[in-house]
Order: C-alpha cells, then sequence, then structure tokens
C-alpha cells in the first residue's frame, strides 16, 4: 500500500501499522476505505473518548445512555422520549442549505431508528458577526434548509437558538436536534441477531455521494472522469418522510430484530455497528444494493453516504412481507445479506469477497488519544481585566451627561441580533404541524403535548418541555464555568415552563483536537457540564462531538450546546414567559438585589456597548441554582404563577422587557427597587454610581428567574421561597404600555418592541 | 358525518385532520390511501397539507394524477364536498377542481404564523357558521400560497361571491388578498390557512379556537 | 434522444422570484440586467428516436405535468 | 441583448426532483423517459451590446449568483 493513499485516507503510520497487525496482511482498498472511515474522528472519538468516559449517564429515568443511535428517558404512563443532537457544521459552511437540511435528516432517521416517532426538531445555530459579509447567505442558507426538510417531514421545528460572533466567521455551527415517542417496550436496538436472518436495506438508491476522500477515490478509481465530484450530499425529505413511515410500520409489528441507520459512512458503518453489537457477523453482496450510479465500485459502495437509507435484520422468513411493505410505500428495498456465526463481516462484490472486516478490532480497538493539554495564554490576560473599572467607570462620564442613558443602552441591548427576536428564523419553520406545540418558539422553552398518534396509541396527560442552550462567549472565558451555566440555563428554562428537567444531550463544537489549548476548553467543559449534569440530576443520554471547527483565523469559541428535555404532567399546567394581567406583580426569584453585583464580564453588554469580550463569567453555585429551580416549579405547580422568565444575555432589564412584549399583547412594568439603601449602597447619581445602575440592569448574574404573580398570590410565593431558602424580592407591577425602571429609565414599550422584533432583520441585512 | 381524509405520500396533516374531526368534533373519520380506486362512502373528503410528493416540480402537480384522485373528482362532480387545505388547495387547483393556481410566495420564504384573516361569504357551505365580515386568527404554515387567476376568473370569483376568506395582512402576495374560494356549485372550498391547527385552546400560546367554525359549518 | 423543456411565467404573470435576482444584480453591480425571469429547465433521456413521435410525447407531459398552461407557457428543444 | 443561462446539477449530484418526475410520467404511461433532471432557466434582459463584455460580466454573475457552484453548473447562451 502506498504511503500516499494511507495518509490521504488519513491515517497516521502507527494507525497503519496497527491494521497490518489486525489484518495480518496488507488491507485490500475496500478495507483500507473502512478502517479508515470507522476510526476516523468523527466515528470512534479518538481524542474525546477518555474524557467522555467520566460523563454522568446514569439516573432512575434512563432508559439507554450513550451508546446507541439516541438516548432513552422513561417520563412514565409508559412512554420514553428519544433524543439526540448532532452537528452538521462543515457541510453547511460549503453549501448552507444542503449542508443544514441533511443535519436535519440525520438527526431524524437517528431518533426514528429506535422506532421512535419523532415529534419536534429544534436547532443551534452560530454564525459570524451579523455585518460579516457572509453571514447574510449563509443564514438565509442554513434556515431555508432546515424548513425545507423539517418542513416537508411535518416534523415541527420548535425551538433553538441563534448566536452572532466574530468566532464564527469562518466556521459556522449548524446543530440539530430531534425529539421523538414511543412506548417504552417498543425500542429498537442496532444490534444484529439470529444465524441466518436476512440483512435488509431501504430508502434511497446509493450514489457517490459524500464519499469520505472523495478526490482521491476517484482519482484512483476513475480514470479520465470529466468533473471533480462535489461531495455535497442532497437531501430527499420526501423520500425520508416514505422511509420514516415504513419503518414505524415495521417496527409496530415483529419482524425487525435490528436495525440502523445508514448516516456517517453509510454501509460500512451500519454493518460494522449492527455485527457488532451482536457478537455476530454478516455476509453482505453489494451486488444487491440499488445503486443511482452506473460503474461503482465496491469501496464506493461501502463508503458512499447518500441520504435517507436504513439497514436493518429480520426474522427469518418475514422478506417478502417486508419488501411488499416497502413497495407500498415506492421504496427501494432489498436483502442484500444474512447474519453469520463468528465476528466477520464478509463483504461480496460480483461474486468475488472484497473485504473481511474483523468487527471488533474496527469498532473496540479503534484508537484512543490523550492528546496534549496546555491552558491557552490568551485567558490570563483577559480574564485578569477589571471589567467594571477599566470600561465602564470612564466610558459613562459621557454617559451621565445623556439624560436617559440607560434607555438607550437598553434599546441597543434588545436590537443585538443576539438578543433580538428570532422570529425572522423560526417563522420560516413550520412549528405547529403535527398540533402539539402548546408553546410556541418565543419563550424559554417550547412545550409539547403528547396526542396519541404520537405515542403509539398510549394516553398521557404529561407533556415535555425542550430547550437548547449555550454562551460560548462564557466558555471562551472559562470553559468550565460556561458550560455549566449552558446546563443551568437549559434547565432553568424548562424551568419556567413548567416542565422538570429530565435528562441531557450535547454537541460539543471544538476546535482542533491537536491543539493542546484546544483540548483544555475540551477536558474543562466536559467537567463543568457533567458538575452541572449531576447537581440537576439531568443525565446525559446522548451526543455528539464535532472537532476541527477552525478557520484561518483561529479556533472557534469551545462551544459544547446543550440540549435539554424535561416533563410537565399535566400540559395543560404550562408557563409562559410574558406578562399576563395589569396589576400581576412582578418578582424576582434566586436574588434579593441586596448586593448589586458586578458581573459583567462576557455580558453582552460588554460586547455590543464596549466591544470587549473580557473579564470572567458570572459565578454559578450549583445549589442555589437547585434551589432556585425546585421553588419555581412548586410555585407553579401550586398555581401562583402568572409568567415566569429566566435572566439570560442582557440581565435583569432585558428579561423585563421581553417579559412585556413577547406575548400576544404587550403590557408594561413599573419597577421601583427602592432607589436607596438597598440597591445603591453608596447613593451616587442616580441613586448609585453608573457602574452600580448597569450592574443592576444588565448584569447576566446566573440563577435568577423573573416571575409574576396575581397581587392575592404574593404573600404565598414569598413564604413559599422563604421555606426554601431562595432568595426573593418584589420588583414591581405589571402595568399598561410603559416600561419603567425606578428613576434608571422609562420609556413605551413599542420602542423597545420595535428594537427587538427587528434587531435580527436589521442586522443581517 | 363520516369525513375521508386523503393521504397522498407526503401528506402530514392527515393525522392532525383525523385528530380534530374525531376527538374535537366527534365525528366518524377514515384514511383514504391515494392509491385507492374507490371511495368508500363518506360524507366530506378532505385533502389535508401537507408536502403531497415532496411538492417537487410544482405543489399538487403530482398528486394530481393519483389514482384516488379520479374517484374525487367524480365525487365533487356529484355534488359532493370537499375541503383542500394548504397543500390540498393546491392540490385542487392543479387538477382544475378550484380555477387559479398557487405560485411561490411573494417573500420567497416560507412563512408559518398566526394570521388573521376575514370571513367575506358566510352562506357558503364550509362558512355559515361565522359572521360575515367577522375577523378571525388562523395559522398559515406555506411557501406557496400566493393565489393567481387571470383576471376574468378574479372577476368571476369576486361577483358570484366565491371568495370565503380574505387575509387582512396579505403574508404572501394573493391577489385580491384571498385566502380561500370555494367552487362555483359551492361544494368544494380550498384554503391556505389551517382551520385544523386552531381548534383547540392548548395549542399556540393565543387560546383561539377559530378554526372550529369551518368544520362546523359542515355538521 | 435527449428533449430539453424550458418552462417560463406567461407574460403579465409577476416572478418575484426574478424580482428579487435582478435587484441582487443590481445591488452587486450589474446594473445592466433591465430584467430577469426565472423558469424551469427540465432535461429528459427518451428512448424514443424518432423526433416527431418525441416531440407529439413531450408536448403531451408538457401539457399534463411539466407546465401549469394557467401561468406557465413551454418550449421544446430536441436533441439527438 | 438577452442572456439565457441554464443551471443544472453537476454530474453525480442527486436529483430527488427528477427522479420523482420521472416516476411519475412513468405512472401516467411514458415510460420512455429513461431520465429527468431538473434546473433552473434564467433570461436576463442585459443593456449591454457588445456579446464578449455581456459574456463576461454573465459569468461573473452565475459565478456569485445565479448558480450555486458547489453543486450546479451553468451554460449561457446570447441572443441579440
Ligand atoms: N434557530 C431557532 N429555531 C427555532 N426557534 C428558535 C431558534 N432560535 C431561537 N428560537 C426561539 O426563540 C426564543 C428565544 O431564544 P433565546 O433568546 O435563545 O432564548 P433563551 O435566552 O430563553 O434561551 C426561544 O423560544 C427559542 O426557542
Ligand atoms: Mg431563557
Amino acid at each position: 500500500m502506498n504511503p500516499e493513499i494511507i495518509k490521504q485516507h488519513g491515517l497516521t503510520e502507527k494507525e497503519y501499522q496497527n491494521i497490518l497487525d489486525i489484518m495480518g496482511r496488507e488491507p485490500t482498498m475496500v478495507e483500507l476505505g473502512v478502517f479508515s472511515v470507522m476510526w476516523s474522528e468523527h466515528c470512534s472519538y479518538k481524542s474525546s473518548k477518555i474524557y467522555l468516559k467520566g460523563l454522568p449517564t446514569k439516573g432512575k429515568q434512563v432508559v439507554c445512555g450513550p451508546g446507541e443511535n439516541a438516548g432513552v428517558v422513561d417520563i412514565g404512563d409508559g412512554l420514553v422520549v428519544v433524543f439526540k443532537m448532532e452537528s452538521h457544521n462543515h457541510p453547511s459552511m460549503i453549501e448552507p442549505f444542503q449542508g443544514a437540511a441533511t443535519g436535519v435528516g440525520g438527526i431524524l432517521r437517528d431518533v426514528f431508528t429506535m422506532g421512535a416517532r419523532p415529534i419536534a426538531l429544534l436547532n443551534s445555530l452560530r454564525f459570524g458577526a451579523a455585518n460579516h459579509p457572509k453571514t447574510n447567505h449563509l443564514i438565509n442558507g442554513v434556515v431555508a434548509g432546515i424548513a425545507g426538510y423539517g418542513n416537508c417531514m411535518g416534523i415541527p421545528t420548535v425551538g433553538g437558538e441563534v448566536y452572532f460572533e466574530d468566532c464564527y466567521n469562518g466556521n459556522i455551527l449548524v446543530n440539530a436536534m430531534c425529539v421523538g415517542v414511543a412506548r417504552k417496550e417498543k425500542i429498537f436496538y442496532a444490534k444484529a441477531g439470529g444465524i441466518g436472518n436476512p440483512v435488509i436495506y431501504v430508502g434511497s438508491k446509493t450514489g457517490r455521494d459524500g464519499i469520505h476522500g472523495a478526490t482521491m477515490a476517484s482519482d484512483v478509481f476513475e480514470e479520465g472522469s470529466e468533473e471533480k465530484r462535489p461531495t455535497v450530499q442532497v437531501g430527499d425529505p420526501f423520500t425520508e418522510k416514505l422511509v420514516l413511515e415504513a419503518c414505524l410500520e415495521l417496527m409496530n409489528g415483529k419482524d425487525v430484530v435490528g436495525i440502523q441507520d445508514m448516516g456517517a459512512a453509510g454501509l460500512t458503518c451500519s454493518s460494522l455497528e449492527l455485527a457488532g453489537k451482536g457478537h455476530v457477523g454478516i455476509e453482505m453482496d453489494l451486488s444487491k444494493v440499488p445503486l443511482r450510479e452506473t460503474a461503482m465500485t465496491p469501496y464506493e459502495i461501502m463508503l458512499s453516504e447518500s441520504q435517507e437509507r436504513m439497514f436493518f435484520v429480520a426474522k427469518k422468513g418475514t422478506e417478502k412481507k417486508i419488501l411488499k411493505l416497502f413497495e407500498k410505500w415506492d421504496l427501494d428495498a432489498a436483502v442484500v445479506g444474512k447474519v453469520i456465526k463468528g465476528q466477520n463481516v464478509f463483504v461480496y462484490h460480483e461474486g468475488q469477497l472484497v473485504g473481511t472486516l474483523p468487527t471488533m478490532p474496527i469498532t473496540e480497538c479503534a484508537p484512543m488519544y490523550k492528546r496534549p493539554v496546555k491552558k491557552p495564554d490568551y485567558l490570563e490576560k483577559l480574564n485578569d481585566v477589571n471589567v467594571g473599572a477599566q470600561f465602564i467607570a470612564p466610558e459613562n462620564k459621557a454617559g451621565r451627561d445623556e439624560s436617559r442613558p440607560y434607555g438607550n443602552i437598553l434599546k441597543k441591548l434588545l436590537s443585538s441580533p443576539n438578543i433580538a427576536s428570532k422570529k425572522w428564523v423560526y417563522r420560516q419553520y413550520d412549528h405547529m404541524v403535527g398540533t402539539n406545540t402548546a408553546v410556541i418558539p418565543g419563550s424559554d422553552a417550547a412545550v409539547m403535548r403528547l396526542k396519541e398518534p404520537h405515542t403509539g396509541g398510549r394516553k398521557t396527560k404529561k407533556g415535555l418541555a425542550l430547550t437548547s442552550d449555550c454562551n460560548s462567549r462564557y466558555c471562551y472565558l472559562d470553559p468550565k464555568r460556561g458550560a455549566m451555566i449552558a446546563v443551568a440555563e437549559a434547565a432553568r428554562n424548562i424551568v419556567c415552563s413548567g416542565g422538570k428537567p429530565l435528562a441531557t444531550t450535547d454537541c460539543l463544537n471544538f476546535g482542533s483536537p491537536e491543539n493542546p489549548g484546544v483540548m483544555w476548553q475540551f477536558r474543562e467543559a466536559l467537567k463543568g457540564m457533567g458538575e452541572a449534569c449531576k447537581a440537576l440530576n439531568t443525565p446525559i443520554v446522548s451526543g455528539n462531538v464535532s472537532f476541527y471547527n477552525e478557520s484561518p483565523d483561529g479556533a472557534i469559541y469551545p462551544t459544547p450546546t446543550i440540549g435539554m428535555v424535561g416533563v410537565l404532567d399535566d400540559v395543560s399546567k404550562h408557563v409562559t414567559q410574558w406578562f399576563k394581567n395589569v396589576g400581576d406583580v412582578v418578582v424576582l426569584l434566586g436574588d434579593d438585589l441586596k448586593k448589586v453585583k458586578d458581573e459583567l464580564g462576557g455580558s453582552e453588554y460588554l460586547k455590543v456597548i464596549h466591544q470587549k469580550v473580557a473579564g470572567m463569567p458570572p459565578k454559578i453555585d450549583l445549589k442555589k441554582e437547585k434551589v432556585l429551580q425546585n421553588t419555581c416549579l412548586e410555585a407553579i405547580k401550586k398555581g401562583l404563577i402568572q409568567s415566569a422568565h429566566d435572566c439570560s444575555e442582557g440581565g435583569l432589564a432585558v428579561a423585563l422587557a421581553e417579559s412585556c412584549f413577547t406575548g400576544p399583547k404587550s403590557l408594561g412594568v413599573a419597577v421601583d427597587v427602592g432607589v436607596g439603601p438597598r440597591a445603591y449602597p453608596d447613593k451616587g447619581d442616580h441613586g448609585g454610581s453608573p457602574l452600580q445602575a448597569i450592574s443592576l440592569l444588565f448584569s447576566e448574574t446566573q440563577s435568577r428567574i423573573l416571575v409574576s404573580v396575581k397581587e392575592k398570590d404574593v404573600e404565598k410565593l414569598l413564604r413559599l421561597a422563604k421555606q426554601k431558602k431562595c432568595p426573593s424580592v418584589i420588583l414591581g407591577q405589571v402595568i399598561e404600555n410603559d416600561f419603567v425602571f425606578s428613576d434608571l429609565i422609562s420609556v413605551p414599550v413599542e420602542q423597545l418592541k420595535d428594537c427587538w422584533e427587528n434587531g435580527l432583520e436589521r442586522a443581517i441585512s | 358525518m363520516k369525513f375521508g381524509i386523503i393521504t397522498f405520500p407526503g401528506s402530514n396533516c392527515d393525522w392532525d385532520c383525523y385528530h380534530v374531526v374525531t376527538n374535537v368534533l366527534k365525528q366518524k373519520a377514515q384514511f383514504i390511501w391515494h392509491k385507492e380506486a374507490k371511495l368508500p362512502k363518506v360524507d366530506v373528503v378532505v385533502i389535508p397539507g401537507g408536502f403531497s410528493y415532496g411538492d417537487y416540480l410544482r405543489t399538487g402537480a403530482v398528486a394530481r394524477f393519483s389514482p384516488v384522485m379520479q374517484e374525487v373528482i367524480r365525487f365533487a362532480g356529484s355534488g359532493g364536498k370537499v375541503i383542500g387545505i394548504c397543500n390540498g388547495f393546491q392540490v385542487l387547483t392543479e387538477s382544475g377542481l378550484l380555477p387559479g393556481v398557487l405560485m411561490r410566495n411573494t417573500g420567497l420564504k416560507f412563512v408559518c404564523e398566526n394570521t388573521p384573516l376575514q370571513v367575506v361569504n358566510n352562506h357558503s357551505q364550509f362558512s355559515k357558521k361565522f359572521d360575515l365580515k367577522q375577523n378571525v386568527m388562523i395559522l398559515i404554515a406555506h411557501g406557496e400560497g400566493n393565489y393567481f387567476a387571470d383576471n376574468e376568473t378574479l372577476k368571476r370569483l369576486e361577483g358570484e361571491g366565491q371568495v370565503v376568506f380574505r387575509y387582512l395582512k396579505n403574508p404572501n402576495g394573493s391577489l385580491n388578498d384571498i385566502a380561500g374560494i370555494i367552487n362555483d356549485r359551492g361544494n368544494i372550498l380550498g384554503m391556505m390557512p389551517h382551520p385544523e391547527r386552531c381548534m383547540e385552546s392548548i395549542l399556540s400560546n393565543e387560546a383561539r379556537e377559530d378554526g372550529k367554525k369551518v368544520f362546523e359549518s359542515l355538521l | 434522444m435527449k428533449a430539453k423543456v424550458f418552462v417560463t411565467l406567461k407574460n403579465g404573470v409577476f416572478d418575484p422570484q426574478g424580482k428579487v435576482v435582478q435587484r441582487s444584480l443590481a445591488t452587486l453591480g450589474y446594473a445592466e440586467v433591465e430584467h430577469a425571469r426565472i423558469g424551469k429547465y427540465i432535461e429528459l433521456d427518451l428512448k424514443e428516436t424518432n423526433p416527431q413521435q418525441a416531440e407529439v410525447r413531450v408536448k403531451e407531459m408538457c401539457q399534463k405535468l411539466l407546465a401549469n398552461t394557467v401561468i406557465e407557457s413551454y418550449k421544446i428543444q430536441l436533441e439527438s
């Protein structure tokens, strides 16, 4: 085997030596290709595995943790929720529409492979600066691609996040999450079994799409090929919809033994996975695989990443019946092999044995690296900045001359595309198809009811709360704390909707693992994520690692996106974030404001107003967080809460403003935090120093939820908080029309709403 | 009353329609597979929303040739009641059961949001439970809902009172703000907004049930 | 043989996509584009070898499926 | 002058639309269609009168906006 070919397959010399040892001979081209994809970072998790092992993955609620296509969690009433998040960053950077679309297709397959019916999609998106020349094209393409796929499938896209940050200028992030529901006893695994059972292929025909190292493959095998083949895959949601319906119909019966979708590394990965997990062998004939193109080589057939394909083992004797079912759905399907004894996958093509793949060594003996780790140098420089003293105090000498500086700052923050309404995005997503969406995008978490067609006929009053969160700026400044906050915020969002946080999925987007600084970020982030998931009892049940998110300008901010699912015992008791009635009392839970914290490090305020990313992110105390969440949830259960919204980017002022205008009808708020000793101990201008005013308004202090309650319930709520040892303070009252914050801000809500509603579109166009 | 709900490959609001008919209206419903060459005995045929055949080439263009559509055409011809919602409306125009055509939204984007409509005809079989000029809020979710017809057709539709729903804030460029029409005989309704999604107060933050009356008018 | 089918919007039918393309081209500095119209281009590989026969058949396909003659017109080009 | 631009998917790029159209033509009785591919057809009215000049400019427009060159290729025809 020529060293050039080995290198083109992304294998190191040592890895190749390892292959020689395993095989006891030189591999064939097919075998080399298989090793190369199976041992790629993407499939083998070779750099991340040692850290992933330490994550909390267990809990009473967990039916199936990481290792399968998606995590499975018990929600009672005989039902489980099945979910996972996955990245499609690089394909989306090259071709935003198709990249994002096929990302959605892939995550959907991961969920319905397990026998679950997908009921909701979420997406977590990161683009470069809003005014970067590429951003408009990228966001338009990505959003249209997600919409194109999800809408056509008829799965509502109900939540997500969108951030803009310079570090993503050359490498955007597109993470898609899918949530499905199944009857608890009807979960399917990727495990072959039963010697002699048929192995069946169904779905789109196989073409040359996305073949790993496609350029090289065609150089070697296709002399004189005219135009260089694009490696981009085109999504076909229509076929996927048929595959989904057909597979669920099939899995409703008793004929399927084990099933695996064809994702990365296509047939290779699915056959090895099925055989490996079942401790059996598989014999398959590539000549039987439905092909879209002529003269495809076994190498290409094994490595093709054509979309919308599934691979499964069925019970012997059911072949005819199964093929007939697929015919009803107009799908291509074929019996391509059978389960055999032993632990090898034998690959035949036109009567010839073209590859012998030993499953155990390929899947279990994949390389595992403990890469060098080093705390990056940038951190000290940025962390040591005393944000308040250095940026805010001097700047606000000027600010003080302005008569109403704080109102204008608030407007600027609300216009920032990171805070502004994401309606421009989610209005392109069908978020209501399936008629299960009780809370549509625009509140802290989406809430889904579970009606019978989606539960396999089982009745339940329960609902699901869904969210995804990650502030990567915090993670950049302190990966451990940032990751903790991401988990805490996700759980808090669920609590605000009335759900009890249940379990977590993640999508870990980082730079190159070969960079010790990145590996350090990774290790720290995983520590934080693990600790937080443990403390909040939201074990990690599935996830995905995406390394090599870099451009010539450097690595992206570490971005461990958290997807979380919570459960509501009675879905009709859900809560939304906006104020409901004039006269309701506004209370802050989690903070009594006795001491205003200067926690402006890494804040949106610092970025938007001072163009700085510096300092330390806000502190997080997981015990306090848990107390807060328990208190809020109990208050909701007692029916005390009219609205609940967590304080995140933009701090208290932004959370208050959002509660005013994000509902169907805008209302105002009058906050009186008793200007004086409590809020501003040292009484300067505005009763305090500008730094204190700004901290009060815009600090992103964690573990705080803004709620509104009927006047008659205030005492009950405060008593409950006290009993739970959760700090709290009455902020003011819901009024009509105006946003009034002590003597600091007074503006018509309509003005704030305009900034917020149009901020995103204005920023990207 | 019995509703027959057509399922094409790519239909995705078939279950939603089934749910409201059986659980909200407490009527009977039955799915009808697109390959059926014969309609079962039903009182109303519903052509639901979705992306029949992926909406490839043109929305509704391929579905119209499904075997079951010949039967639906016959059923409608003998006075049977037919409702096409969203993709169903597109299928109805493509098959010639309703005049005009639904083109790409002028904004070129898919739009999903609650949209205010006005009921401009309340004597049709599908709208008699509404008040005339009543404003209702019904969700739209489509990329190709821009209603177009030539001048003559448009005049006829307006003259004969065949326009049933009009957008109050035109979301897609439809001529005359048309959101839903009936045929000249009054037994076929096509509308882009989704009444079946606005029949249960638990959905969608706004607690409205404005879509109910479309179905209730038929009972 | 091969049939190439061009489906375009009829005159008088508003073409929002064309308008957007024309405008974007103008912003990109291509002010010389006065008008843009967007249609479909469909290539069919046919087993048929007789051009007359093919023409008749493809015309039928256009009428029935490939174009919506309420708003679209079509042209056919045959190549062997 | 007028430029006609034909945008088609590159060879080997999957064309789900074409597949559905071919299948549906077959069900309609047009079994002679072995393959269908769907692309875009764009007509541009240009102020430009010099064909060389026009060719250069339209090519640029294709690269920048009209075609998605990652998966599509294009052809240009000029007419005066
Ligand atoms: N890409 C997206 N897709 C769907 N919904 C989104 C997307 N981005 C944001 N949203 C929705 O917009 C609302 C506000 O998002 P965000 O500001 O991230 O909320 P939070 O700060 O509470 O996490 C949420 O309901 C969220 O689900
Ligand atoms: Mg929130």
